[in-house]
């Protein structure tokens, strides 16, 4: 039985909506927040943003984790045929594999970038980005 | 299989994972073993690229499938070009620092780890076919970088590596957007089968993808208002590290970019943009450079115009365009290099690393001030230096294709170049010493390596013809979109298990 | 006057971005002759491997993984490169309250368990959802976990080191076996075996074994790093 | 052979660089012998006509000689030679020797190179070594390195990459860079190319050539080198701007449909220089300042010749630019040994010196001559010819211009002489001797030569006539070969033996009476030693007769001289540091704003994405 709550198509669109927003969110923690903490946290804010509009992008309606568990193929010979069927209920892997090597580098980036900010904690003593600014010109 | 590309990225981080291990065993093989490598990753390069001028592209499959399914390597004319180019410069790089500063063991270790990697990953960068095997190469690279830039403890240089953090984060959100797009229309990742499939995206993506792209690579490339980071961490990182960055890493950028504009996608406007963009790249940063008080930051934004020109004449868009463009970036690795390994050497004493500084240091650094006038003098684009002659293949490019007024600017941003890089010239050769400064002699090794980059430079000021045929291979490479295309899809039947 | 520029900028970022998202048929098949319909068909067939994402990030994209994996070692190197203070130890560790002794023990028992389930879930990964990045955090938790909860914790930078070398090597090693064996880098040299064993899909579990033990010393690394990090 | 020219050098000026390290002797020896070596090859060996080629970054390079390049290699040997000899006299014992006697061959090599180039890439590239020889000289003192180092690259590397410009132009056009080939397609090249093309070639000439308004760097590049290279630079190297001009000239610009306001442009350049020249060189204290605007200023009737263009103007500008070269090369040398001599070269401190270094002053004396265009020297013999060529083509402003300059000329001529070598003796120079032989030698050589060509102009003219005939000018008369002042043979339209005999009676009556004045030994009063009107001067006040010297008359052309092009240029240089300063601030410093400018350029092309990829 299909149950439907909306009509509305924006809501088929949930996933996109929300990641653009997370995506937004994080940008503008990193664009105006003054704490480089904050900024930090923005732009992981923002990995997850576009991490969770990659899987959207792979996300197939009613479709099952890309995995030929033994309870799927029981009773199949695992014959050409069987498993193009199977595959085509599956969603698109591709993404999902994208996005566990993009959270990796998500997660190397932030740990450098907290690294750096205990260095910039240890000579400035402070944490506001405008008063870090040494360099310039 | 004697060579083949993928050793070029496997070497490296068999390598990069042993050093940890050889450490504990022998100390100094932590820094002999990049050079071994670097050493066997060069004559390689030489032999491949010897072959693919004279056989054609290769192209590498990685784990038995064939393009678009599997990841693959592209060793064609051009990115050979680049990727030797890149290997000569890391392993006269590696000579610079092989002794470099007497850090400690500790520091030593991670100091080659990050520099083999930087220059895998920029290499990694160029040679792939796969959009987001370019994105995790491009990753690497920048890590590395991060690391690299903030070595020196002090606090300035955390700072540098903070900025470009940050700007660096925000290119990767614009390369994955674009990736993301790409995938949505295509359902694939591979270069060459994109390019392929191009004409099948809506126009709408194809050109938001295309703006991600080229905002996200431009951080790379160091373009106009996205080059915020680049001053900073040319300045701050050490010597070396800032002859990688504008030898090696931003020519990996570059090379991304135009790869995008130029393969990937048939957008029409694309060499209109990259000349204007490049032109406000050059502008901006030859006047930024010349009020400058840091002699590291004067070559950063040198560095940074010298990219716009190279923009610039890859806006040409003709095949002398492209060959002007590519021999620009060939001299820019070689002669800018040896400015920072050189130059860091002659504000050595100076905390600012101030131009003022230098006075009257020829007197104690001849042969290093020497080198460093050499470079001064060939990148203005003198002849019979190496710089004269991509600056003439640019003017000839850009006078065939009637842009007489690039003509202009090139050349009078030359003449705001020779201001700055004179007055520095001085200030080394002709003003007098101040008392009470202690120069640093360099190492014979660090004199190698500048001795070498100083012959480069001699070699083709007098005999361009040494490195000319394998431009222009490379630029006709580069412009045979259809060619790439079929090289990659025709490869093999699937290699199975 | 900042605030009112920078959001003025994402909205137009954003509703360009939108815009241009909601083309996409979502929830559907929007494209033709893609890459997944050859990975979702070959990874049984081929490699016997149950898990496509396994496949996929092993083998298919296999070389992604291997930069990923240097990606992560580069950024415990960084991270301890920039920390660096010179030659003397790692300072001790900030300490602000100490854990009870419920916390103590219950800790000491979760943690074989943690690391069980992520030794499993990486030695399944090629047939259960996880793998060698999942079991590695998971293993990395274990040692948060102990590091929380015993201020005197001691991991050993030498083991680490040399089990993340290792499992680098490994992997690096393996590819460059596919390359004299196969003709070609991480090709799969090994039998494929049966679908859904333990023992199938050829060096993907070996490999993803591998990540495992690289992906969970070099968190702990990072993790350790970090703590031992003060003033 | 002109392949042994150039190899000798070159590693002449290699070894003699090398030898520095090992003895001053052998650097000396290697440095004469390279010389000497060149310049007999030059005149034995070279045969007009030869042509060699080579292949290099798939150019392809031709060295050749014909009689007009011979004309100028001539110029450039022979005042090398001298200048190199009196080199090793006024160099000795100053530092990095090795370095000035390297760059002095390089400096010969790079003008004979100009002149032997056939093709626009060696040419080129001759210039600029030419360029950066001379700018070692500029610097060799480092004395306003900054101010006049800078200036002179940054005019000379303005005038080379306009010759770039057209270089490339014309190569994209006809794909080929043999200076011959340029020639012969230049009628085939677009209107507009026509035009850009000798422009852009007479931007970088001129520069050189030290003409309004591109002199700029020419009073602190000359006055600051050494002198034993100064009389080859403003000798010798600022007559390759005039080689290359004349070059465009004749076959560029005559081709023009519409070449006369191009030539009136120039001539009047040329006169505008010479008049500012001059008058700027009487304002001068500074000897080899006052030599410098000299320069300049002879250099304008040259490029008026070039410009007119006629054969008579052609010819005298050919004429005038060796002879130019031969007595500034002597007054640069005479203030070099009166340098050397005193260690100071300021008229308000150096007076009297005419019976120290006798030898110095007469060979200045026939140079002033020379330069001042009195007969019965050579100098007349051009200056005639030039005033001829401006009247009969009808330039009669262009004569009265010329005119003035020439005549003011008297003014620092005499300032120059009288300064150094007339005047009161004083005590503080008693000490003074005479230059070594060295020195003289090479000053009275030329001074002699001089002379000769005053009677004899055909010697040098007949040469100057057959380049002319390369460059495709009818051979002019016969009988100018055996023209002389003296014996009255000038075209017939002027009676000049009285002239002649009227001026020479003058001059010998006031030398018998000077000669006779001077004889009598007077009372010795010190020229600082003057109180007037019950105020004393204050000690340090020098109130030596050159002090304001031609005070009124320079209050009269005050208010010509009160803009100098000088201080536009350095006001339009500081105008664009500001704005250089002002535009780096874009870089704030601040993370988050580069950050915001990476969203602002993504914004833009978002915006403008329709525009953009269309």
């Amino acid at each position: 039985m299909e149950f439907k709550l909306f009509d509305l198509s924006i809501v088929e669109y949930a996933f996109f909506v929300t990641s653009v927003l997370i995506i937004l969110i994080g940008l503008y923690a990193a664009l105006v927040k003054k704490t480089l903490i904050k900024i930090v946290i923005g732009l992981s804010i923002l990995d997850a943003g576009i991490n969770l509009l990659l899987i959207s992008i792979g996300y197939l309606k009613a479709g099952t984790a890309p995995i030929f568990s033994p309870a799927l193929v029981k009773n199949m010979p695992l014959t050409l045929e069987n498993i193009k069927k199977l595959s085509e209920g599956m969603v698109d892997p591709v993404p999902q594999a994208l996005v566990l090597t993009a959270i990796v580098i998500g997660f190397g980036v932030t740990a450098v970038a907290l690294s750096l900010v205990i260095r910039l904690y240890r000579h400035h003593h402070t944490l506001n980005i405008d008063e870090i600014k040494n360099l310039k010109w | 299989m004697v060579g083949s590309p993928v050793l070029f990225i496997a070497i490296p981080l068999l390598a990069a994972f042993l050093i940890p291990l050889l450490g504990f065993v022998w100390k100094e093989s932590v820094r002999i073993l990049p050079g071994l490598v670097l050493l066997y990753l060069l004559y390689l390069s030489l032999t491949l690229m010897e072959q693919v001028v004279h056989t054609g592209t290769i192209v590498e499959v990685i784990a038995g499938w064939a393009p678009p399914w599997g990841i693959n390597l592209v060793f064609s004319p051009l990115t050979g070009l680049l990727t030797t180019l890149m290997i000569l410069m890391g392993f006269i790089i590696w000579i610079y620092s092989y002794r470099f500063k007497n850090i400690d063991f500790q520091e030593a270790v991670k100091y080659f780890i990050l520099l083999l990697m930087l220059i895998t990953g920029s290499v990694g960068i160029v040679l792939t076919g796969d959009i987001f095997n370019q994105f995790v190469f491009i990753e690497i690279t920048s890590i590395s970088a991060y690391a690299l830039t903030a070595f020196y403890k002090g606090r300035d240089s955390a700072e540098a590596s903070f900025k470009y953090l940050m700007i660096g984060s925000l290119s990767s959100m614009f390369l994955l957007l674009a990736i993301a797009l790409i995938y949505s229309q295509l359902g694939t990742l591979n270069m060459a089968d994109i390019a392929a499939k191009a004409h099948l995206m809506k126009p709408e993506f194809k050109i938001l993808a295309l703006i991600f792209f080229i905002t996200g690579l431009g951080i790379e490339a160091e373009i106009f208002p996205l080059n915020g980071w680049a001053p900073d961490a040319y300045a701050q990182a050490p010597g070396p590290i800032g002859a990688a960055f504008s030898g090696i890493v931003v020519k990996a950028g570059v090379y991304a970019m135009i790869r995008v504009m130029f393969t990937l996608f048939d957008v029409a406007g694309t060499h209109q943009f990259l000349i204007v963009i490049g032109i406000i790249t050059l502008i901006i940063a030859e006047m930024s450079a010349v009020r400058q008080e840091h002699l590291k930051r004067m070559l950063a934004y040198s560095s940074i115009g010298q990219m716009g020109l190279v923009i610039v004449a890859f806006g040409i868009g003709t095949e002398e365009g492209v060959f002007a463009a590519l021999f620009l970036m060939l001299n820019h690795a070689i002669i800018k290099s040896l400015l920072f390994l050189s130059g860091s050497y002659l504000v050595y004493h100076s905390t600012g690393k101030y131009i003022s500084e230098v006075d009257g240091i020829a007197r104690n650094l001849p042969i290093t001030s020497f080198l460093f006038a050499l470079g001064s003098i060939a990148i203005v684009g003198m002849p019979p230096f190496a710089g004269f002659w991509s600056k003439w293949s640019m003017l000839t490019a850009a006078a065939h294709s009637n842009l007489i007024l690039i003509i202009g600017l090139v050349l009078s941003v030359s003449l705001i170049e020779l201001v700055y890089y004179f007055r520095v010239l001085n200030r080394i050769y002709f003003f007098p010493k101040k008392k009470e400064v202690v120069v640093k002699k360099p190492t014979i090794n660090a004199l190698l390596a500048m001795g070498l980059l100083g012959l480069l430079i001699l070699i083709i000021g007098f005999y361009p013809d040494s490195v000319t045929g394998y431009l222009h291979a490379a630029s006709q490479s580069l412009l045979d979109k259809g060619k790439y295309i079929h090289d990659v899809l025709s490869t093999g039947q699937l290699l199975l298990p | 006057m900042k605030k009112i520029l920078v959001l003025s900028l994402l909205a137009v970022f954003g509703v360009y971005l939108a815009e241009v998202l909601f083309k996409i048929d979502f929830g559907h098949q929007f494209f033709l002759n893609g890459v997944k319909d050859f990975y979702l068909t070959a990874s049984p067939d081929k490699l016997k491997v149950a898990n496509v994402v396994t496949s996929i990030v092993v083998n298919f994209r296999g070389f992604d993984t291997l930069g990923e994996v240097t990606v992560l070692f580069l950024a415990t190197t960084a991270m301890s490169s920039i920390l660096y203070k010179g030659r003397h130890k790692l300072g001790e560790r900030a300490v602000l309250f100490s854990s009870s002794r419920i916390v103590m023990t219950g800790s000491k028992l979760l943690f074989p368990a943690i690391i069980l389930l992520g030794v499993y879930v990486f030695v399944h990964g090629h047939l259960t959802p996880g793998g060698g990045f999942q079991g590695g955090v998971i293993i990395a938790t274990g040692f948060l976990l102990m590091l929380l909860s015993y201020q005197d914790y001691q991991v050993s930078h030498v083991v680490l080191s040399v089990v993340e070398s290792l499992a680098g090597i490994t992997f690096a090693s393996i590819g460059l076996i596919g390359l004299l064996n196969g003709g070609t880098f991480l090709h799969n040299f090994l039998h494929t075996g049966v679908l859904n064993n333990l023992l199938s899909g050829g060096v993907i579990p070996i490999i993803y074994i591998a990540v495992g033990f690289k992906v969970g010393a070099e968190l702990t690394g990072l993790i350790y790093t970090a703590l031992n990090e003060k003033d | 052979m002109i392949y042994i020219l150039f190899s000798i050098l070159l590693g002449g000026a290699i070894l003699t660089f090398l030898a520095n390290k090992i003895s001053g002797l052998l650097r000396d020896t290697f440095f004469l012998l390279t010389m000497l070596g060149a310049t007999l090859i030059f005149y034995t060996q070279l045969h007009i006509g030869g042509l060699v080629n080579f292949s290099i970054g798939s150019f392809n390079l031709e060295w050749g000689v014909n009689s007009f390049s011979w004309y100028f290699s001539l110029i450039v040997l022979g005042l090398g030679t001298l200048a190199a000899f009196y080199a090793l006299s006024y160099m000795k014992g100053k530092e990095n020797l090795g370095f000035f006697y390297f760059s002095f061959l390089i400096s010969i090599l790079s003008m004979l190179g100009i002149v032997m180039s056939h093709d626009l890439i060696s040419f080129f590239i001759f210039w600029e070594m030419m360029t950066w020889s001379s700018y070692f000289m500029v610097i060799y003192s480092g004395k306003n390195v900054q101010k006049n180092g800078i200036n002179y690259i940054l005019f000379s590397a303005f005038g080379a990459y306009a010759m770039l410009t057209a270089i490339a132009l014309v190569y994209a056009n006809i794909h080929s860079l043999s200076i011959v080939e340029m020639i012969s397609n230049y009628g085939q090249f677009s209107p507009a190319l026509q035009t850009w093309i000798p422009i852009l070639f007479l931007m970088a000439f001129s520069v050189k050539a030290a003409m309004m308004p591109l002199h700029v760097w020419a009073p602190g590049a000359y006055s600051d080198s050494p002198m034993a290279y100064t009389s080859v630079f403003s000798g010798a190297l600022s007559k390759m701007g005039i080689y290359g001009m004349i070059l465009i000239f004749v076959t560029m610009i005559s081709h023009l449909p519409d070449d006369t306001w191009f030539r009136e442009v120039f001539a009047w350049l040329g006169a505008i220089t010479a008049i500012m020249g001059t008058l700027w060189a009487i304002a001068q204290d500074d000897a080899r300042k006052l030599l410098a605007y000299s320069s300049v200023a002879q250099l304008g009737y040259i490029i008026t010749g070039v410009a007119i263009g006629t054969d008579l103007a052609m010819l005298s500008a050919l004429f005038l630019a060796a002879l130019h070269a031969l007595f500034k090369g002597t007054l640069f040398m005479a203030v070099g040994a009166v340098e050397r001599q005193t260690g100071t070269v300021k008229f308000s401190e150096v007076t009297g010196l005419i019976r120290k270094m006798p030898w110095t002053f007469i060979a200045s004396l026939l140079a002033i001559i020379a330069l001042a265009g009195i007969p019965p020297l050579g100098g007349f013999v051009g200056k005639w010819m030039l005033y001829e060529s401006l009247i009969n083509s009808n330039h009669y402003i262009l004569v009265i211009a010329i005119f003035f300059a020439s005549t003011s000329a008297f003014l620092y001529c005499y300032k120059f002489l009288f300064g150094f070598f007339l005047g009161q003796e004083e005590k503080e120079w008693a000490h003074v001797k005479e230059a070594p032989a060295l020195m003289v030698v090479p000053m009275l050589l030329m001074a002699g030569f001089l002379v000769i060509l005053g009677t004899f102009p055909g010697i040098l003219l007949k040469p100057a006539d057959t380049a002319m005939q390369t460059l495709g000018f009818a051979p002019t008369e016969g009988h100018l070969w055996s023209m002389s002042v003296l014996f009255n043979a000038w075209g017939d339209q002027v009676l000049l033996r009285p002239l002649v005999y009227a001026i020479a009676g003058i001059f010998l009556f006031f030398l018998i009476i000077l000669t006779v004045k001077g004889w009598k030994n007077t009372r010795y009063v010190t020229t600082k030693d003057i109180s007037s009107s019950g105020e004393v001067p204050l000690e340090h006040e020098n109130l030596t007769f050159s002090v304001n010297f031609y005070q009124p008359f320079l209050r009269a052309v005050g208010p010509v001289m009160k803009h100098r092009m000088i201080t536009w240029y350095r006001e339009f240089g500081a105008g664009m540091e500001t704005i250089f300063d002002f535009t780096r601030r874009i870089y704030t410093g601040n993370g988050q704003t580069y950050a915001i400018y990476v969203m602002v350029f993504l914004v833009i092309i978002l915006l403008l994405q329709n525009t953009i990829f269309g």
